[in-house]
């Protein structure tokens, strides 16, 4: 029932207060991403790069968490292997809400180059945890992990959370 | 006593020291390349996103057979000569074969620059961009057509019905050859079974 | 019937003062993805357990399943962090068993690259071990170094880690123009940030604290296990592939194998591995400085590509000097453009293989700095 | 003797001007603390020839205040496992310890939120509030890497406690006080009358400069080792233990240890400056001094201190648990002491 009664609300997006208040909250969260310090395979040297002077991935208001409680989205860099893929589930149910997951190269989008043959290769993070954004490359150059950092940051400032509306409007 | 004590000087001296060598970066220009803003210029080989020039593509699938990791699918057909629409390939002939198909998926791409390698016509080629991250896998997936659906299947009855025509005008003339007294070779048995087993 | 040994631990071993600690397979420095059961008794470590199997890839059963130049991007992804190293003994492999004649320029450039691609290993391996002992600032300057280096290899092949450059009997690309004045450039760099780093990490003295004395891996111990690669060098086995076996053109180069004297400690300990790294970077830097002059200026490098790869049937086994150390292919072909086998020897596997023997009786934060001065990569240990 | 607190000369003593006198450091932490995290970032970005946050604002001024924003929106996760009361309790019983220092930290002739008598005694009590917090937090999260920190932490405390308090007692000797607003007044009429250059007197202080600026040195060795910065993480040890005791914790528990970390370093950084740096006081003597001044000096004084403990962090690798005891019990004690010694003997010489 209530959540008819929100469908009807004549008022999207909340009124100019809550709109305001929901604008303020996203884009703390879409600015203060803090992302959980997790390699797997080939992404995460390019990954450390990224975080080097050269790119400097700070630059968007992250910091590495070591601890995925303290995480507020996850890069899945390289191939998730079927040994690891419930540590990674269990990795992202143990992360707070709101969480995020960035799917980064080949390997973690769809198998990549172990799709077909990689008997022990999971073909891709999407089958165990939900993703948002995915990167393509192999692996990606550090510019593309920022653009999907972008692309992220976009997302997030669109998420309604007073008014689910919009969200079923945007979808 | 006396190392105990050199022991502790050399750990206050290395430790200012490194502190010096910090303190020197800490005025020295920053080597950042701001992203959105500034970009770094790639070389023009760079391996990055992978992009088809229809106008070029043979349906060779070269590309295809190159890959290691088959993300690339290719399908053509050959160009009926009583097709009313004719086209010039970017080389200057006409096309003899129009792609029906061609799917290349980038969500399992490795980015090895084989299949670049392998194009006899320079159509599939890594550009620069690397700048298509995107919300959901399917815009990975990259499908090229010239063709809508509905030419495909047409170019498809097009070619058939050539080659019917062809075939019955290859019958015809074999049948004249036979009442004409000349012997005729079975030609058609041997590639036949040679595809067969390719496959 | 023998019986199969079990490796995890027993729980109903443990007495009540021992805890038990999942090191990984998420864990900020275990470099990638590798599990280490550990016992502690309070912070002294008594037993440790790598797990494996995190990243496997399924590397040998690609290699089964295709044809021999798109194994090239498989074995690039093994060792990820020096693919172009990775890629020389295959290709080398391949060209004996050809018989083709590697023109002399693509020989200098396959060695130039080599050994760019050697220091950025090494830059890697420094600078990490140097962030599992905290210090963070040295881990960003190398890898401000690095990624000159990266450049240079970007611009020949066209990618900025897996490279795919190699090809049987020649390149894929030839040199650009500048890139002797580029690799000198980097060489410089290289050379300057080495002389920082030693006063900012190497011999600060609570990174000799730290890393001194610790891991101590004698040189019994270490050919016992087949260690190679700067985990043999820093015990003082001078034992290195490109001086006691040369390959390629490494016999015109005039260079020294550096090895642990432990100027600090022991040797064989973190530290002597650690500066073994060092060192290496500085004799790279003279081999490339060698190279760059002795290269032919003319010479056709993309040229002698055959077109079809179908080597007879046999089997060729070729090691070379990785930059973790020996990394040999042993190839069986059986007459198709399909390998019948090829079986990776990989030098972090195998120098993985210590570190249950030098840990025990360290304490638990000096696990983590043995782990780091092993300098393993994951690609190549799961496979 | 007059008051030592402006507010109270303001408003009187009534329930508004207590609440004020309390309200007043609060605000002065959460606004320090933001400035704090950006100085962090932007500092270590500077050592690594990098910028830091550059796209939250203009310069990434913002970007505190939207870690803060992002932090209160979290999900507040207490673990099936963990002993509930002690898990929740742990952020603020570490918060309260580095808050309640704040009572006697004199910012200026005119404020200091409590002026007691036994302040150095007061802040070293209050210290050893976040040993209690860190323990509870790290066992109360049934977490091995938690359990392993919070033991490691309170080592380090017991450890470090000593050699500060010793080097905190040889300036009580020498000032006969342990009032920081006394202490501070004492240092007045410029730099060289600062107890890090061996206090106000003649010139036969030349000879007490070796101890007290030793001494100076080894408090805040101590000091970082208590406020669990880099040399001396081992508690946190971020390659080591994950995140050592704040594993578990997330959202605004977790940015609770946050403010407290940033609030310690300003608690001793406070104490460094009061007792050698000359506290309120102007370095120039009675050039800027004043009420208004005396403020801007203590907090760019110890805002000097904060950010010398972010270069070190920077800089330096971390100590094992084992040299950390050792460099506690057996370097800066025995120096410690024997600067005391020292200290005490010339105070005795010149009071004779």
């Amino acid at each position: 029932m209530g959540l008819l009664n929100r469908l009807d609300d004549p008022y999207e997006g909340g009124g100019i207060v809550l709109g305001k208040i929901e604008e303020l909250l996203n884009w703390g969260r879409s600015k203060s991403d803090w992302y959980l310090h997790f390699g797997l395979a080939c992404c995460a040297i390019e990954f450390m790069a990224m975080n080097a002077s050269h790119f400097d991935f700070m630059r968007f208001g992250t910091i590495p968490r070591t601890s995925p409680r303290q995480a507020d989205f996850i890069m899945v860099t390289g191939t998730v292997t079927f040994k690891m893929a419930e540590r990674i589930k269990i990795l992202y149910e143990q992360m707070a809400e709101p969480k995020y997951v960035i799917s980064v190269g080949s390997c973690s989008n769809s198998g990549g180059p172990y799709w077909e043959h990689g008997y022990h290769v999971l073909k891709g993070v999407d089958r165990i945890i939900p993703v948002d954004v995915y990167i393509p490359g192999c692996p990606p150059r550090p510019e593309a992990f920022e653009e999907g950092m972008m692309k992220l940051q976009e997302k997030i400032n669109k998420q309604a959370i007073f008014n689910k509306r919009k969200l079923l409007g945007t979808e | 006593m006396s190392s105990y004590l050199k022991n502790v000087w050399a750990g206050f001296y290395t430790a200012v020291k490194g502190m010096m060598i910090t303190s020197r970066h800490m005025f020295k220009k920053s080597v950042t390349i701001q992203y959105p803003d500034e970009k770094f210029d790639l070389p023009a080989n760079a391996r990055n996103k992978l992009v088809l020039d229809m106008s070029r593509c043979n349906a060779c699938t070269a590309c295809a057979i190159a890959c290691p990791v088959n993300c690339i699918t290719v399908e053509g057909v050959r160009v009926s000569p009583e097709d009313p629409h004719q086209e010039v390939h970017a080389d200057g002939k006409p096309r003899k074969v129009w792609v029906t198909r061609y799917e290349m998926d980038l969500a399992k791409c490795c980015f090895c620059g084989l299949c670049q390698a392998a194009c006899p016509s320079d159509a599939i080629k890594h550009t620069q961009d690397f700048e298509y991250s995107a919300y959901n896998k399917e815009s990975l997936y990259f499908k090229y057509q010239i063709l809508t659906p509905e030419q495909s299947a047409e170019k498809v009855r097009l070619l058939a019905e050539f080659k019917e025509k062809e075939a019955a005008a290859k019958a015809a003339a074999a049948e004249k050859a036979a009442t004409e007294g000349k012997p005729v070779a079975p030609k058609k048995a041997a590639p036949k079974a040679d595809e067969a087993s390719e496959q | 019937m023998t019986e199969i040994k079990r490796y995890d631990l027993e729980y109903s071993q443990l007495d009540s003062d021992r805890m038990r600690i999942n090191v990984g397979p998420q864990h900020p420095s275990t470099h990638g993805v590798l599990r280490l059961e550990v016992e502690v008794d309070g912070e002294i470590v008594t037993e440790v357990v790598p797990h494996l199997g995190y990243l496997h890839r399924s590397f040998e059963k690609h290699c089964e399943k295709m044809t021999f130049p798109q194994i090239i991007p498989y074995i690039d992804r093994m060792d990820y962090i020096s693919a172009m190293n990775n890629e020389w003994p295959y290709v080398m492999a391949l060209e004996k068993m050809l018989d083709v004649k590697v023109p002399e320029k693509v020989e200098f450039i396959r060695v130039i690259v080599a050994e760019l691609n050697r220091l950025a290993n090494h830059q890697i391996a420094v600078a990490t071990f140097g962030m599992d002992a905290g210090a963070f600032t040295p881990f960003l300057y190398y890898f401000r170094d690095r990624e000159s280096i990266i450049w240079i290899l970007e611009r020949l092949s066209g990618a900025r880690l897996l490279y795919n450059y190699f090809r049987v009997g020649g390149m894929a690309a030839d040199i650009y123009p500048g890139f002797k004045e580029d690799c000198l450039e980097v060489v410089k760099k290289v050379r300057k940030t080495n002389e920082e780093i030693m006063d900012l990490l190497i011999h600060n003295n609570i990174f000799i604290k730290r890393t001194a004395n610790v891991g101590v891996l004698t040189p019994e111990v270490a050919i016992n296990f087949a260690c190679s690669g700067p985990v043999l060098r820093g015990s003082g086995v001078k034992f290195d592939l490109r001086k006691d076996e040369p390959y390629s053109v490494y016999d015109r180069f005039d260079f020294d194998v550096p090895v642990g004297v432990g100027e600090v400690g022991v040797v064989g300990d973190c530290w002597n591995r650690n500066m073994v790294r060092m060192k290496e970077m500085e004799q790279s830097c003279r081999i490339i400085e060698q190279a760059l002059e002795m290269m032919p200026e003319e010479g056709d490098v993309t040229g002698g590509v055959p077109r079809r790869i179908k080597p007879p049937k046999g089997e060729m086994y070729i090691r070379t000097e990785n930059p973790k150390g020996e990394l040999g292919f042993y190839l069986v072909t059986n007459g198709t453009d399909k390998p019948e086998r090829l079986k990776a020897r990989g030098p972090s596997f195998v120098n993985l293989s210590v570190i249950p023997e030098i840990s025990k009786g360290y304490m638990f934060a000096d696990l983590i700095l043995i782990l780091g001065s092993i300098d393993i990569v994951l690609g190549e240990v799961d496979r | 003797m007059e008051s030592t607190n402006f507010i109270w000369d303001l408003m009187g003593k009534n329930l508004w001007s207590v609440v004020a006198v309390i309200s007043l450091p609060l605000i002065f932490v959460l606004i320090y603390a933001l400035v704090a995290i950006l100085a962090e970032l932007k500092v270590s970005a500077w050592i690594q020839e990098r910028l830091g946050p550059m796209r939250t604002g203009p310069w990434g001024i913002l970007q505190p205040i939207a870690e803060v924003i992002k932090l209160l929106q979290k999900e507040d996760i207490t673990p099936t496992a963990a002993s509930k009361i002690l898990f929740n309790l742990a952020p603020y019983v570490i918060f309260t310890g580095a808050y309640a220092a704040f009572a006697v930290i004199p910012f200026s002739e005119a404020y200091a939120p409590a002026n007691i008598n036994v302040g150095l005694f007061y802040i070293f009590a209050v210290g050893s509030f976040s040993a209690i917090g860190i323990v509870m937090g790290g066992w109360a999260s049934n977490n091995k890497y938690s359990l392993m920190g919070a033991m490691r932490s309170v080592s380090q405390v017991i450890s470090y406690e000593i050699p500060a308090a010793v080097a905190v007692l040889a300036v009580v000797v020498l000032t006969s006080s342990m009032n920081m607003m006394e202490i501070s007044r004492m240092q007045e009429g410029g730099f060289w009358n600062w107890y890090i250059f061996g206090g106000p007197g003649g010139w036969t202080k030349i000879f007490m400069i070796p101890f007290t600026l030793t001494l100076a040195i080894i408090y805040f060795i101590a000091s970082l080792a208590e406020t669990n910065r880099l040399p001396f993480d081992i508690p946190e040890g971020e390659s080591e233990l994950v995140a050592g005791f704040h594993t578990e914790y997330s959202g605004m528990k977790f940015a609770m240890f946050f403010f407290a970390e940033y609030a310690n370093m300003f608690v001793v950084a406070a104490v460094v400056t009061t007792i050698f740096l000359g506290g309120w006081t102007s370095p120039f003597g009675s050039f800027l001094a004043g009420a208004g001044w005396g403020a801007f000096w203590f907090i760019l004084k110890s805002m000097f201190v904060v950010f010398l403990q972010i270069w070190i962090r920077w800089t330096l690798p971390r100590f094992r648990v084992d040299q950390l005891m050792y460099i506690g019990w057996k370097v800066l004690l025995p120096i410690s002491l024997v600067c005391f010694i020292a200290i005490s003997f010339f105070s005795l010489l010149n009071l004779g």
